[in-house]
């Protein structure tokens, strides 16, 4: 298997020394992000986001399928996540790798667990009938901060996706094509956003947001926190790693949820921007006011 | 829905009687299995787990996969120890009998978390190239299963006789309101029990022995910002309790070896301050 | 800056809530150490009264009982110590401990050699030292070297120089011999050897330049604690003998490990005790036929019996948490003889469970 | 340069056989990027870039920037050491790839005693002393001939950093402002910054330095300097203002 | 969304692989990551040659036997371009990840089993080739693709270039076809019901738009005399692709 490239003892030294005089390599204080990018495809529910140089590409899918026997008032969604060998060729297909799963858990607790997306409303049929929306993460070039992208990513993807509509009637479903009914967005609750903690320093006195490939190589630890703008706690994550005092861990909540507040308006600019892009016969008028939610 | 715990409210009593600052009861004991490096089994309140440690001990000339490893193993020597971490979940331990597969990610996060918690805390540049196997199967479930997978394996560390910090202990706590309710007024609670973690918002927190420094912080459900620092201060001071049960738990067992001749009596620094 | 957590604020205020009354005051500060509030507990259940007796004296405290540290306890802050095995010191970057002080990192016993303090692990792996006489088996087989099992936390290396080569002591090393490594010892092998060096990373490299040491065969393993802490065999004057076994055994050889690991085996008369007269040459060559055969010989049912009778005293001494050393186990093999004399069954050789136990309780009476 | 002066060819291409230089006396050289192709007799490009061709010396090469560095005989590399094997280092020169070998002695004044005990991930400035498509690459840190390092041998301190295939080759012309229009180092340099650098043709620059004080600015700074030069693909004006920029930061 | 697009590529987009393109036509996003030559793993090392690995990821679902089936043709028709003699032991890694398909307006497709076959071979096959000249992997050639159909209309049978999705499903036969830039046939899958005649139609067209530069020249610049109504020729497009990322790479010279 190929071996992800560690850093040299000069690169650790010098991050950790750059790091206790205040200092990044690329310039940038401890708790600011690199510059966000967040482009929409032609397609609803396509997006790339990138953080500097980590790029990520969601795409959202819906199709009808049959609920599952114990949730027969639900739809299904999912969130899929394999890294492949384009994010690094020390990812191998179908071998998923710590980072994959603890991306994978991080994404399912922070927006699918959280209730983002009302599940209910993708029920057509009671027990016969819902929609399966999926959405796929793909990282196509990773340097660092990988969960802080992708649940930016899928975040948007989601509120940007139209589903076919649908109609009941006399017990009949009729799923429209794009081209009989314009296609309805999903029915979304709230928008969490993950904010990325990593720890430096034998205490773990040192925090930084939005830490490069190879900052992440020499932290001794991090906390993952994601928040929706109401100041909800969708999930915590520091799993293991360098004890961190706990008021510390409350002063890098309360950062966060600033973040959380930054990202949130940031979506929804470039949602509505995405809005007035296609909105060329008026018809979006009442799409976009959904946007605003 | 009606929530159980709700009736909270009235008599300020949970739903398993217990008060908002109880722990459940934690039976605790190590040396269980004679063969192993260092074993040890414990229940907090009807969560029941049982942890085997091997090592550390240099990996022979095959090397097997590893799971949840902190540090890549591969072919290279390392300076350090890999504390590899498998979790076992009982198909029994839980009502829902639910079988969970080798890949199943929450197990994965589980064994992750564990491994590196403990990696944090136990000295493992002493044992390089080696590897610290931890195995944990879990018997019963009632919610703090973290918490207690963490315990457990802190005592059978200990029971090995690997070097480390201090204990890593943790539990769980979590807070009388929902995440709607905004409510000024609402309570942390010490320890959840399965039902209240699927009812209230929970957090499990891990520390590094009574400080005040938390290796693992993982909290599931949706909460009001301003219930963390409440619900954290809960956690933080039931790590302390549980640091004492544990701590009491191995030096009952110690002093239980001296008195049996096992080991040799140590000594107090009180008969060197002499000099 | 300080490390303290705020206590929540009285979860709620008196005012709107009257049932506040029940807590006791001092408990809505729940971080104090010694608040009684924050040691409160579960009501024990049934069943383990001797531990809920001492979970329940929550204020016992902890710097009475001496015998054991745990890790994390601080052991002293008194600059005049130096710390040793089983401690380490406190960073002094936290503001709030200035002096670095020395902590146990293991559950175990104080021990101090001049002003070095170390503690002794109630348990660990065995720990090597140079001189230990250890029992081992062969894991690996090298171009040069073999590895070897100890039981310790890295194997153990045994160069292909470190061995008597068949043909004589002074015999140089070729390298036919390291092409044919594995007719000395092979994967699998067991063999005694003594502890030669210690290398940087605590690896030991062992030796078998001793008609002492060498292959094993003819008899039985077992593997209990070695000297990391905690029971099992212990660094004593003799680790080897040689005893008349009950019941027309014959004579049986006891290699005790330091490492923990055992073995027991019939007596084979070498060259070097049927016949000390030998000439030097003479000694070699009978040695080289013999020295690394695999197979065993002709053991009779009588020796086996009592090999297998020294082992069930081996570990019912290990399974009792006794120390395993010559003295304990030749008392509890005349002990176990004698007990199945009682029971009027000389071959009843088991020594399990309660019969483990009794022997144990006849062991400690004397 | 003009334009038109630009023979830019892909793979596969017919090269015009005007452009092939013919030296009076020794065979062409082919450089990087061109193969022979018996059977048709003809020179023919593999990657894309731009052809050229020195008449003077009879060699033609392309001149390409980007992909994964593959080692050549003589080529000034920055190797991260993997492990001691046996009497050498293995190391590593770009990720992914096999490691290179490096003999234990193959430093300056080096013997079994006085040599340097480097750890894993040390880093060293060595000169590939074997490149062969069959074989893994071996490296060494002193002159065969002199015995002398020539500042080759163990990184200490300082920081490196990655840059594209393209921006080592042109920091490592033996004029980088007039032939690969990089001039940042210098300009840096003329600001009155006191550094070293290193430059690896596998694409990494070291920047250390002697000065202890503020030193981890500076390394920053040229490492920012370097790498938004190459990113940004900057020419010499814009250059001198991102010096000016970074000299006002530093100033800060 | 029209099939009749301007194919669009760029190269270098991703800055952490050796080499990268990001190739649009037809409806068709494809982004392409090339690293390599990197140490293969030993069961696929080949002691003479290097392995070419190409994987393709669909937009959304999991991989299944389909893209399985598009990594076979494109490793064997990818291991013709690249000189794999030059790195033996080695490995050459291609992923191709789809970005986009071309939706069709009037039907709801099943999303998980996207129709992700044929008609996108040439976006992936003209990706790799971009990405594998990004990373300077060398090679033999370069190649050129296309997408043919036979449209069976008013009773007679019409060779279409690039039709849109709709037409692909009522189609009677399609064709993809790849050229070497030494105008050799690479590639040829082809699939439905036709004859030897509209077969050959279906090669000329694809010939006309994958080599109409006719034979290679040198690398000056071509002049814009093409008279080429059709507007699509793919080797120039390549060409200009590639010199643009080179001239931007090169600037300093």
């Amino acid at each position: 298997m190929p071996r992800e490239a560690e850093p040299s003892l000069n690169e650790r030294q010098f991050v950790l020394q750059a790091l206790r005089e205040n200092l990044r390599l690329d310039g940038r204080p401890f708790d600011k992000y690199r510059p966000v990018e967040l482009i929409f495809g032609e397609q609803y529910g396509v997006v790339e986001v990138s953080f500097g140089k980590t790029k990520i590409l969601a795409k959202t899918s819906a199709e009808l399928t049959v609920p599952y026997v114990d949730r027969p008032l639900d739809g299904i969604f999912t969130i899929a996540t394999e890294l492949s060998p384009m994010t690094a060729p020390s990812f191998e297909v179908n071998r998923p790798t710590e980072t994959e799963v603890l991306l994978s858990r991080l994404l399912e607790k922070t927006v699918r667990r959280s209730g983002a997306l009302d599940t209910e409303s993708l029920c057509l049929v009671a027990g016969q009938k819902c929609w399966s929306v999926r959405v796929d993460v793909h990282v196509l070039s990773h340097d660092g901060d990988l969960t802080d992208a992708a649940c930016l990513a899928v975040v948007a993807a989601l509120r940007h996706f139209r589903k076919p509509d649908t109609s009941i009637e006399g017990g009949l479903l009729t799923v429209y094509t794009p081209a009989e009914r314009e296609p309805v967005p999903l029915s979304w609750l709230h928008s969490p956003f993950c904010v990325t903690w990593s720890f430096y320093g034998d205490q773990g006195e040192m925090a930084l947001l939005d830490a490069t490939l190879s900052e992440e190589h020499v932290r001794v630890g991090s906390c993952t926190i994601s928040m929706n703008r109401h100041g909800e706690i969708c999930q915590i994550a520091k799993l293991g790693g360098t004890p961190v005092d706990a008021v510390a861990l409350l002063q890098c909540t309360n950062v966060a949820l600033v973040k959380v507040k930054d990202f949130s308006a940031f979506l929804d600019r470039k949602l509505a921007e995405d809005a007035k892009r296609r909105d060329k016969g008026g018809l979006m008028a009442e799409l976009s006011a959904e946007n605003d939610r | 829905m009606p929530l159980d715990t709700s009736a909270y409210s009235l008599a300020l009593l949970r739903v398993d009687g217990r008060r908002w600052n109880e722990l459940r009861r934690i039976h605790a004991q190590i040396r269980t299995q004679a063969a192993a490096d260092g074993s040890s089994y414990l229940e907090m309140g009807h969560t029941k787990v049982m942890c085997v440690v091997t090592g550390p001990s240099e990996p022979g000339p095959k090397r097997g996969g590893m799971t949840g490893g902190v540090g890549g193993g591969g072919g290279e020597r390392s300076s350090t120890a890999d504390v590899s971490v498998s979790v076992v979940i009982a198909g029994f331990s839980s009502v829902d009998r639910k079988r969970r597969g080798r890949g199943d990610k929450r197990t994965l996060e589980l064994q992750s978390t564990i491994s590196s918690a403990l990696a944090a805390s136990l000295h493992t540049h002493l044992h390089p190239n080696s590897t610290i196997a931890i195995s944990l199967h879990v018997l019963s479930q009632d919610g703090s299963l973290l918490a207690a997978l963490i315990n457990a394996a802190t005592l059978a560390c200990i029971d090995a006789g690997i070097p480390m910090t201090d204990y890593v202990v943790a539990c769980t706590a979590g807070s009388t309101s929902t995440y709607a309710a905004n409510d000024e007024g609402a309570d942390p609670l010490l320890d959840m029990n399965h039902q209240e973690e699927q009812e209230l918002p929970s957090l499990t927190v891990a520390t590094l022995g009574s400080s005040d420094r938390v290796a693992v912080l993982v909290c599931e459900s949706r909460v009001q910002v301003s219930r963390l620092e409440g619900m954290l201060a809960v956690g933080v001071d039931g790590c302390k309790q549980v640091r004492e049960i544990l701590d009491r738990v191995v030096r009952e067992k110690g002093r239980r070896m001296i008195q049996e001749g096992t080991i040799e009596k140590g000594m107090s620094l009180d008969d060197m301050d002499i000099d | 800056m300080p490390i303290t957590i705020l206590a929540p604020k009285p979860v709620r205020s008196t005012h709107s809530k009257p049932a506040t009354h029940i807590r006791n005051p001092s408990s809505s500060s729940i971080d104090s150490d010694d608040a009684p509030g924050g040691a409160n507990l579960a009501s024990p259940g049934p069943g383990n009264p001797d531990i809920m007796d001492f979970i329940s004296s929550t204020a016992a405290t902890r710097r009475t009982d001496v015998d054991i540290v745990t890790p994390g306890e601080t052991i002293t802050d008194d600059p005049q110590w130096m710390r040793g095995h089983g401690t380490y010191t406190s960073q002094p970057t936290s503001s709030s401990d200035t002096l670095p002080a020395i902590i146990s990192s293991v559950a175990g016993t104080l021990t101090r050699t001049n002003k070095l303090l170390s503690v002794r692990p109630l348990r660990a792996r065995y720990t090597p030292e140079v001189g230990d006489l250890v029992v081992g088996r062969i894991v690996e087989v090298q171009a040069k070297r073999w590895r070897v099992d100890v039981g310790a936390t890295q194997l153990a290396s045994l160069p292909l120089s470190a061995i008597n080569l068949p043909g004589g002591i002074l015999r140089k090393r070729t390298e036919t011999d390291e092409l044919q490594i594995r007719s000395f010892f092979a994967e699998g092998d067991l063999l005694v050897a003594e502890v030669q060096q210690l290398y940087q990373d605590g690896g030991a490299g062992l030796h078998t330049r001793s008609l002492k040491y060498g292959k094993l065969r003819n008899g039985v393993f077992v593997a209990v604690a070695g000297m990391g802490g905690g029971g099992g065999v212990v660094r004593s004057r003799r680790q080897v003998w040689t005893l008349d076994a009950a019941n027309g055994g014959g004579q049986v050889d006891v290699i005790l490990g330091v490492n923990g690991y055992v073995w027991i085996s019939k007596h084979v008369e070498t060259p070097e005790t049927a016949n000390t007269t030998t000439g030097i040459t003479n000694l070699e060559e009978s040695v080289s036929a013999t020295m690394y055969s695999s197979q065993n010989d002709q053991i009779g049912v009588e020796t086996m019996r009592e090999i297998a009778r020294l082992r069930g005293v081996v570990t019912a001494l290990v399974e009792n948490g006794l120390r395993v050393d010559e003295d304990m186990v030749m008392r509890g093999y005349h002990e176990a003889v004698e007990m199945a004399l009682l029971t009027g069954d000389a071959d009843d050789i088991y020594l399990g469970g309660e019969k483990g136990e009794q022997l144990a309780a006849a062991l400690m009476a004397v | 340069m003009a334009a038109t002066d630009r023979i830019i060819v892909l793979p596969g291409d017919t090269i015009d056989p005007a452009v092939i230089p013919t030296p009076r006396r020794n065979a062409i050289r082919l450089g990087p990027g061109l193969r022979h192709v018996q059977a048709t007799n003809s020179i023919v490009p593999t990657v894309a870039g731009q052809l050229i061709t020195d008449h003077g010396k009879g060699s033609m090469w392309v001149e390409s920037s980007t992909g994964h560095y593959i080692p050549a005989i003589s080529d000034l590399v920055i190797g991260q050491i993997t492990r001691s094997q046996g009497d050498y280092y293995l190391v590593n020169l770009s990720p992914y790839t096999p490691n290179a070998t490096l003999p234990h002695l193959s430093f300056e004044a080096a013997t079994k005693k006085t040599r340097p005990q480097l750890n894993p991930g040390a880093l060293v400035y060595a000169r590939v002393t074997l490149a062969n498509r069959h074989m893994d690459p071996e490296l060494e840190c002193v002159s065969q001939t002199t015995g002398k390092g020539d500042g080759l041998g163990p990184l200490t301190g300082g920081m490196v950093f990655d840059v594209s295939l393209g921006m080592a080759r042109r920091l490592l012309l033996s004029k980088p402002r007039e032939y690969g229009g990089v001039a940042v180092l210098e300009l840096l340099a003329d600001e009155g910054l006191a550094f070293e650098t290193a430059v690896g043709r596998n694409g990494k620059v070291w920047v250390g330095s002697d000065k202890s004080e503020a030193n981890t600015r500076m390394v920053i700074a040229v490492g920012r300097a370097l790498r938004e030069t190459d990113e940004r693909g900057l020419d010499v004006e814009a250059q001198k203002k991102l010096v000016r920029r970074i000299m006002k930061e530093l100033s800060r | 969304m029209t099939a009749t697009t301007a194919p669009e590529a760029k190269l270098q987009v991703l800055p952490r692989a050796d080499g990268s393109a990001k190739f649009s036509s037809a409806g068709y996003t494809v982004i392409g990551s090339v690293n390599g030559p990197i140490e293969a793993q030993r069961r696929d090392e080949h002691a003479y040659e290097a392995h070419v690995d190409v994987i393709v990821r669909p937009a959304a679902g999991v991989g299944g036997t389909r893209e399985r089936h598009l990594e076979s043709i494109l490793q064997s028709s990818l291991a013709q371009l690249i000189l794999v003699k030059n790195f033996p032991r080695h490995l050459i890694q291609i992923v191709l990840q789809v970005e986009e398909t071309p939706e069709n307006d009037y039907a709801n497709a099943k999303l998980v089993q996207a129709s992700l076959n044929f008609p996108i071979l040439p976006a992936l096959l003209q990706t790799a080739v971009l990405a594998l000249l990004s990373a300077s992997v060398p090679m033999r050639a370069t190649a050129t693709a296309s997408f043919v159909a036979v449209l069976s209309q008013d009773g007679t049978n019409k060779v279409v270039v690039d039709p849109p999705p709709r037409d692909i499903e009522t189609a009677r036969s399609v064709h993809v076809l790849a050229f070497t830039s030494h105008d050799e046939l690479l590639l040829a899958e082809s699939e439905g019901d036709f004859t030897v005649k509209e077969w050959d139609d279906v090669y000329d067209t694809a010939k006309r738009i994958c080599c109409q530069s006719g034979g290679a020249k040198t690398g000056i610049e071509m002049e814009l005399d093409d008279a080429g109504d059709n507007g699509l020729d793919m080797r120039r497009f390549l060409r200009s692709a590639v010199e643009t990322k080179v001239e931007a790479d090169l600037h300093w010279k």
